[in-house]
């Protein structure tokens, strides 16, 4: 066996390590080494990718020493592989981009704790993006909650308990369905190995039996995990959650958190119950459904927000409308748009969360539009890192959101009765998205005489060349798309 | 003649417009006298021309091409000779009374360059070979001579002559609707007597062609002061100059009949019209104008206005006689719009003379008027019998023509209505026109005054005008002979 | 139906315990509610596995006396994820108490929405 | 030529604009004389390569699937790129004069410059995809030229701008998936590329795609209801206004979507669809609709902005009549509007630069003191309305005819439409003109003191234009030509 078949594991574990050693230690050297152990998981992930993209085969690594029907998996191609990967860097890019933050917002004695519960929240998704077990996922869906909510609450402010505190109960709602999915489906085929499991829903779809239970817990798992990634309309949590927590952590939430559970919906719909039984289910239809509602009415919830973070937080709710309406397409081709979008929203995302930051604090930490109003003059790079996100957004041609945007479109021309809504919706949705993103550009571009101090790109060097990192991801995404399209469509061959 | 020498036909088009815009140009001369001898020359000159061209053969040159199937092509037929005839000699006479007239206006350079341009574009539009190359020097027409409406500049001159533009420009598009058609639908745009489309053709797109032929009636219409289009006429023609006036009612109205006999007699042809619903329609509202237009100005009161309306209704005389589609109506017609050309010119310079010298522009100020200009009033006489067509002045010809015309064409209903009309209108004619020369020359007892200076500049032009309406009425064949030769080919 | 339903009468209770659990988190505006809510319902969840898991005559799955048989013992592996959620519960349940004491130490409130229109009206 | 070249003239007019823009000059004339040289070198290169086309293709990068950007020079892009180059050094010239009032000038100009570059790559896209991401791109870099003043107004408009050009290349986008969907290829072939076995029993849904696409593209044509944005982007510097919003940018709308209409849908599929009679009676609604706003409206910018609205449905006009003289038509409305509205563009800058005033009631008697602007403002105004003998009166009536020859009978109500629209042009065009040569009485010259015609730098291209106007009116056979050609897939 190849010695880079353990990095997955020893990523997972880590991390793990990690968190828990940084308890122990001052939140200078925790941040030191969270930067490391991040940076090293995104190394070993990147190793792995490249093996599995050259071998264009699918791992399974037994953990412990039973073997299989019993035992605990973990499972990995080339897709698992560059998820973990892109997750490393955008974890990585938001902490830096939110560094100067979580100085300022998080007391000195807790800041050791924030670094802990990254490296959980790293850890646990790299579990759910890695694991074959079903009842392992649970488990580290909750550990995500839980560090997710850590995240949240880290700077101790009002408003923040009270987000986490939503963010919590929607999230064990959530995470309660998505544990008796589980148990019900354990109940029906007596595997919790995620490619057994298949076998034997396989072998019950066949026999024609049990229909009904498994149509079910399909929908109770898929209710959870959309609660969890705030599929609308199950979205109340989220503007408050990524709207008052410490930048780093809203980046990070709405990029990785919420894309942990799609990933392992993702997961869920192609290795536990086989995409054609769940394409075939009515459940997709719904999916769909809220897919494009939550396109629009995400976007009219921002227009109408006055508050740069939770406009951006409620833009969430739409791409995660996206995604989901490309899983209702049931193609393979609105999958493989779905899982770009992944990756473009959170790049983007992540992008605009750390930028508005950058706008925000020389606006008086004020967030609403009145005070922005000529932010991009105060702090240039902020202001330009924002209008790249928002074009990207929009789906302006070179930037990554115009590839996803396309490669739904074309996806949705496969479908025939889905075609003309999913298309339209994407229109409006363009349309609105440019109405709140253009609105909030040319805002920060309006110069204004106020007492609020400039910012100089040699003042924080760091937030700078994270930005220029994220821009860069960006136009990667949006002008080399042909290899990631590749490479999306390869491990999907190979993911079930 | 040699091909060469056709571009002769260019040079009274362009000699007067080159003329005005360098008058135009050059805004200020130093001494009146030096652009009185200007302009006088370059009329001369272009009468001259004009002359030259006349005693020519046919000749023919097409200038360029717009686009490949848009030439712009000239050639010299009976009818432009006779339109081009007719206004040089107005455009001289009017341009020499402009001299004595001009004195108390601001601006006079102005004044002439567009006359002069104006000048150079009518005969542009006589000369015309083709339907594209009239309608351009059409909308120049009207582009042309919209600086001397607006001359004076007082805000009433600035609403008729927007007024006028936008009657005008609302007319040309509508013919150019139909013009469009023409083009696209005929073999060529060359004006041929008799028509250029097949029967066979038209009775195929009978329908398209009735609304075509409905919307230029309509659109050249409103140059001619046709009903309901006529309320630019009596607007614009008053505020101008008094020669302005003049040449305004009497020759650029006739712009519109000449591009109507050019669409009609010499594209579409005359026998497509006759019969039809739309010739009717024509018909009746030329009556309702003929009628309306004198009453109109029988009962208004300022003399260059009642003018204007009795413009509206002798102009619809020509169209009446161009609806009836008959040969001696047709004759009637052109005869008409050589003798209201004389005749309204000669008006209105009448008036002009009278506000030059007096300062009177109401009908009832005019009391004793030919106490006071005797020579002025006694053109004025002439020419009103023969606008009201009492031999022997030319109206008296050219009226007998058209009802007789009118009697002999079969047109049930309008062959007895429309002579009655136009004796009714003859005699409100009488009634607006007369009493100024009976006021004029018997004012009353009591009535003292003294006789005003009236210089030659103004009464010479006077007097040629009123004897030629004299001269055609008693030899009407001199003119008849040229109009025959050109019914006959039409019709 | 009813049979069914009689014969499974321990996953019937586990369900409504569910229903009853899941409606008090997501409805009940106490927070101190709401935990006892999740609480049902994790304990619900855990009903069930334990209830899927039991072999009727079967004996824990504890090796007492050598005796390897499986026929002997039920199915360990629901204890086994029972216990695993129980930690998981306590957990998240500590976590939610923790939260709730903070909110209730600075707004001396139990209710959420109350809370969050205070907060409104704060403006921040 | 090497088809390498296509890239360069894309890639040049940025790179000199970012030079202009970051390097340290020390003198204003020194970037500027730098910044023409380049856009001339530029403009140059173009033309060259209009005249030894590259016959390859030049791909840039490959997107998925076989969509990638790609440049190639076919006829219509000719046409458009040809264009544009040669109005950009003129206009560049001129705003190097009139951007002397303004702060930020070097931005300005990068900006400005960049817009060349993406406004030829629009024109010498190769496929859909390539013209819809230059499309976006343009709206992106004419931003903050539009916002360049930063006034209120200024920002308002830019974001309208956004929001309704985004938005429309929104709805393109939809037309764009159909087209690499349902077409054998997504590049640009005459006659469309679409695929009758894929499209099926689709056909009503493509239809109505294409009536998406038409609305998403027209947004930037400012068909009507989503012309909103146009006259409010009259605030940006009159530079921008002229050539972005009267040419660049609005023609870009127009020529995508004379690229779907007949490179990608085809006219054969579209012809008689319940798709063109719907599009076409939005492009009719909104020439009558944007002249009788123009009218309306009485910001002498904001007044030309109506009328390019109005004029670009011209260009649509033909456009949607789907036929190859329709394309023609289009063509050379393309290209004569854009001369036309250039130039008045430029004056109405030109009398903002010179006297500061915006408003037409402001305009009074103007004329005496700026001649040479009201003379060239006159020509264009004329050209605008459609009298013979200057350009406009060439591209009406090529629509016109083609309208007659595809024998619709909606198109014929178009041709009424076009005739409304130049009756309501003669109407706001005149009324200034008219205003500015005659002003009403008691209107005092001292007020205009000091005010003068600008300077060289601004009127070298208006010369240019004018002359360009009347020549084309004139002759304008070979232009025309080459649009046949390009309609029949000759050239």
């Amino acid at each position: 066996m190849e010695f880079v078949l353990n990095f997955p594991c020893f990523s997972i574990l880590l991390a793990m390590f990690a968190a828990i050693i940084s308890s122990v230690l001052k939140g200078r050297g925790a941040k030191i080494l969270n930067t490391f152990v991040v940076s090293l998981v995104g190394l070993m992930s990147l190793a792995v990718l490249i093996f599995t993209v050259r071998t264009g085969e699918c791992y399974v690594y037994v953990m412990g020493h039973f073997p299989a029907p019993l035992g605990n998996e973990l499972r990995f191609g080339a897709l698992e592989a560059g998820m973990a990967l892109f997750f490393a860097v955008i974890m990585l890019l938001s902490l830096n981009g939110g560094r100067r933050k979580i100085k300022l917002e998080i007391a000195e004695n807790k800041e050791h704790l924030y670094y802990v519960m990254v490296n959980l929240l790293l850890s646990s998704l790299l579990a759910l993006v890695y694991t074959n077990d079903l009842f392992t996922a649970y488990v580290f869906v909750e550990i995500n909650t839980i560090s997710a909510c850590g995240l949240i609450m880290i700077t101790e402010h009002g408003r923040c308990i009270e987000a986490a505190m939503r963010y919590m109960i929607m999230s064990l709602l959530g995470s309660g369905l998505f544990l008796i999915g589980i148990c019900i489906l354990y109940d029906l085929t007596g595997h919790l190995l995620m490619s057994y499991i298949h076998t034997s829903i396989e072998a019950i779809v066949e026999a024609g039996t049990y229909s009904v239970p498994l149509l079910v817990t399909i929908a109770l798992i898929v209710v959870g995990l959309a609660i969890k990634s705030a599929l609308f309309p199950f979205h109340a949590w989220l503007p408050d959650a990524y709207g008052y927590s410490t930048v780093s952590s809203a980046a990070m939430l709405s990029s990785l958190v919420s894309k942990g559970y799609i990933f392992l919906l993702i997961k869920l719909m192609y290795r536990v119950i086989g995409f054609p039984i769940f394409a075939n289910s009515k459940v997709i239809d719904v999916l769909f459904v809220f897919g494009i509602a939550g396109m629009i009415m995400g976007s009219l919830s921002a227009i109408r927000e006055n508050d740069i973070r939770r406009m951006i937080s409620y833009s969430s709710v739409a791409q995660i409308g996206y995604i989901y309406m490309g899983f209702g397409l049931g193609t393979m081709a609105g999958m493989v748009a779905s899982i770009f979008h992944i990756l473009s929203h959170a790049a983007t995302k992540s992008l605009l969360f750390v930028s508005a930051v950058g706008l925000t604090d020389v606006s008086g930490n004020h967030k609403d539009f009145e005070q922005l109003t000529g932010a991009a003059y105060r702090n240039k790079a902020a202001g330009v890192a924002f209008t790249v996100g928002a074009l990207s957004m929009v789906g302006i041609p070179a930037f990554s959101g115009f590839v996803s945007k396309l490669l739904f479109a074309q996806a949705a021309m496969d479908q025939h009765e889905k075609m003309l809504p999913a298309l339209i919706v994407l229109a409006v949705s363009s349309v609105l998205n440019v109405i709140y993103f253009m609105k909030t550009v040319i805002r920060i571009y309006t110069p204004v005489q106020t007492g609020y101090p400039s910012v100089r790109a040699k003042e924080n060097k760091l937030f700078v060349v994270t930005l220029i990192c994220f821009i860069v991801l960006n136009v990667l995404l949006g002008m080399c798309s042909q290899p990631i399209t590749e490479w999306i469509v390869q491990g999907l061959n190979v993911f079930a | 003649m040699e091909e060469k020498m056709n571009f002769i036909l260019l040079v009274p088009i362009l000699f007067p417009v080159i003329a005005g815009v360098f008058l135009v140009w050059k805004r200020e001369f130093r001494k009146r006298r030096n652009l009185l001898w200007f302009v006088g020359t370059a009329l001369l000159i272009t009468g001259t021309f004009v002359a030259v061209n006349l005693m020519g053969g046919e000749r023919r040159l097409t200038a360029f091409y717009l686009t490949k199937e848009l030439p712009v092509f000239f050639k010299l037929d009976a009818l432009g000779r006779l339109f081009a005839l007719l206004v040089t000699l107005v455009w001289i006479l009017a341009g020499f009374f402009s001299f004595e007239y001009m004195k108390k206006e601001k601006r006079e350079t102005r004044y002439y360059g567009f006359y002069l341009i104006t000048f150079g574009v009518l005969l542009g539009l006589d000369f015309s070979g083709n339907l594209i190359t009239m309608y351009l020097f059409y909308e120049f027409m009207t582009l042309a001579s919209l600086p001397l409406v607006l001359h004076s500049q007082t805000r009433e001159a600035l609403m008729a002559g927007l007024k006028y533009l936008f009657y005008s420009f609302c007319g040309a598009y509508l013919a150019l609707f139909g013009i469009y058609f023409l083009i696209r639908m005929g073999n060529t745009i060359e004006f041929t007597p008799g028509g250029v489309f097949e029967s066979g053709f038209l009775a195929e797109h009978e329908t398209l062609f009735l609304v075509i032929t409905m919307l230029l009636i309509f659109g050249f219409g409103v140059k001619a002061g046709m009903f309901p289009m006529h309320a630019w006429l009596t607007a614009a023609h008053p505020v101008a100059p008094g020669p302005a006036s003049g040449v305004l009612s009497g020759i650029i109205v006739k712009g519109g009949v000449l591009a109507l006999i050019r669409v009609l007699y010499y594209l579409i042809g005359p026998g497509f019209l006759s019969g039809t619903r739309v010739q009717k329609i024509w018909i009746i509202l030329t009556l309702i104008t003929i009628f309306m237009g004198s009453m109109l100005a029988f009962r208004e009161p300022v003399l260059k206005k009642r003018l204007a309306y009795s413009t509206v209704s002798q102009v619809s005389y020509i169209l009446f006689g161009l609806a009836v589609c008959e040969r001696s109506a047709f004759e009637g017609a052109l005869l008409h719009v050589v003798a209201h050309a004389l005749i309204k010119v000669c008006l209105f310079l009448c008036a002009g003379a009278i506000i030059y010298r007096t300062g009177c522009k109401r009908v009832e100020e005019l009391v004793g008027i030919g106490k006071k200009m005797p020579v002025t009033l006694w053109c004025y006489t002439i020419a009103s019998l023969g606008l009201i067509g009492i031999p022997p002045t030319s109206g008296f010809v050219s009226k007998w023509y058209l009802g007789m015309g009118a009697l002999d064409s079969e047109i049930p209903i309008f062959s007895w209505l429309g002579p009655m009309i136009l004796i009714i209108s003859a005699l409100l004619t009488a009634g607006y026109l007369l009493p100024v020369t009976m006021k004029g020359f018997f004012p009353g007892e009591e009535f003292v005054c003294k006789r005003e200076k009236e210089p030659y500049l103004m009464t010479a032009p006077l007097i040629i005008l009123a004897a030629l309406t004299l001269f055609i009425g008693i030899f009407p064949e001199t003119v008849l002979t040229v109009i025959r030769t050109i019914s006959g080919v039409c019709i | 139906m009813g049979n069914h339903v009689f014969a499974n009468y321990g996953e019937v209770v586990a369900m409504l315990l569910f229903g009853i659990g899941f409606t008090n988190l997501l409805l009940q505006k106490n927070m101190i509610k709401k935990i006892i809510g999740l609480n049902i319902m994790d304990t619900a969840v855990y009903l069930f596995l334990a209830e899927k898991g039991y072999i009727e005559g079967h004996l824990a799955p504890i090796v007492v006396n050598g005796d390897l048989n499986p026929e002997t013992y039920i199915n360990p592996i629901p204890s086994g994820l029972v216990l695993t959620g129980i930690v998981v519960s306590v957990s998240v349940t500590a976590l939610m108490l923790s939260l709730t004491i903070r909110l209730y130490r600075r707004y001396h409130t139990l209710d959420l929405d109350e809370i969050t229109t205070r907060l409104k009206k704060e403006g921040r | 030529m090497n088809a390498i070249c296509l890239l360069l003239v894309v890639l040049i007019p940025p790179l000199a604009g970012a030079v202009v823009a970051l390097a340290p000059w020390r003198r204003r004339t020194h970037w500027m004389i730098f910044l023409e040289f380049a856009v001339v070198v530029n403009s140059v290169l173009v033309w060259l390569l209009l005249f030894n086309r590259p016959a390859d293709t030049l791909t840039l990068i490959h997107f998925t699937g076989e969509l990638s950007i790609a440049f190639r020079l076919d006829g219509l892009g000719t046409v458009f790129a040809g264009l544009v180059s040669f109005l950009w050094p003129f206009a560049t010239l001129y705003a190097f004069e009139y951007m002397t009032k303004e702060k930020h000038e070097r931005v300005f100009f990068f900006f400005y410059t960049l817009t060349y570059g993406v406004t030829l790559a629009i024109a010498l896209s190769d496929n859909i995809l390539t013209m819809y991401c230059f499309y976006e791109m343009l709206t992106l870099a004419t931003v903050p030229l539009v916002m360049h003043t930063l006034s209120r107004e200024a920002v308002l408009a830019s974001r309208k701008y956004l929001y309704y050009s985004i938005g429309g290349a929104a709805f393109a986008f939809i037309g764009m998936i159909f087209i690499i969907t349902y077409g054998d290829t997504t590049e640009f072939l005459l006659g469309g590329v679409l695929n009758m076995v894929k499209v099926g029993e689709n056909r009503n849904v493509l239809q109505f795609i294409y009536f998406l696409t038409f609305l998403g593209f027209g947004v930037k044509a400012a068909v009507c209801p989503f012309n909103s944005w146009l006259p409010q982007a009259g605030v940006a510097p009159t530079p921008v206004t002229a050539l972005l919003h009267a040419v660049a940018v609005v023609k870009s709308g127009a020529f995508a979507i004379l690229r779907v209409t007949y490179y990608s849908f085809g006219t054969d599929f579209l012809r008689g669809s319940f798709a063109q009679s719907a599009v076409m009676a939005i492009v009719m609604f909104t020439i009558v609709y944007g002249c009788s706003m123009a009218v309306k409206e009485t910001h002498l910018k904001r007044r030309l902005a109506f009328s390019t609205i109005s004029n670009l449905s011209y260009i649509l006009f033909g456009a949607v009549l789907m036929t190859p003289l329709g394309l023609v038509g289009a063509l050379s409305h393309m290209v004569f509007h854009a001369l036309m509205k250039i130039c008045s563009f430029f004056c109405a800058g030109a009398i903002i630069h010179q006297t500061e005033r915006i408003y037409v009631h402001q305009l009074d008697g103007l004329a005496k003191k700026m001649p040479k602007i009201f003379g060239i403002f006159t020509v264009s105004a004329l050209a605008l309305m459609g009298v013979p003998g200057l350009c406009g009166f060439i591209s009406k009536f090529n629509l016109a005819s083609a309208a007659i020859e595809s024998g619709n009978l909606l198109s014929y109500f178009g041709i009424g439409c076009l005739l409304i629209s130049a009756l309501l042009t003669a109407i706001y065009m005149l009324s200034i003109v008219v205003r500015a040569y005659f002003p009403a009485e008691g209107f005092r010259e001292e007020t205009l003191e000091g005010i003068t015609d600008p300077n060289w730098m601004m009127l070298v291209p208006l010369i240019v234009f004018v002359i360009l106007i009347v020549g084309f009116g004139v002759f304008s056979a070979p232009l025309v030509t080459l649009f046949k050609d390009i309609a029949g897939g000759l050239f």
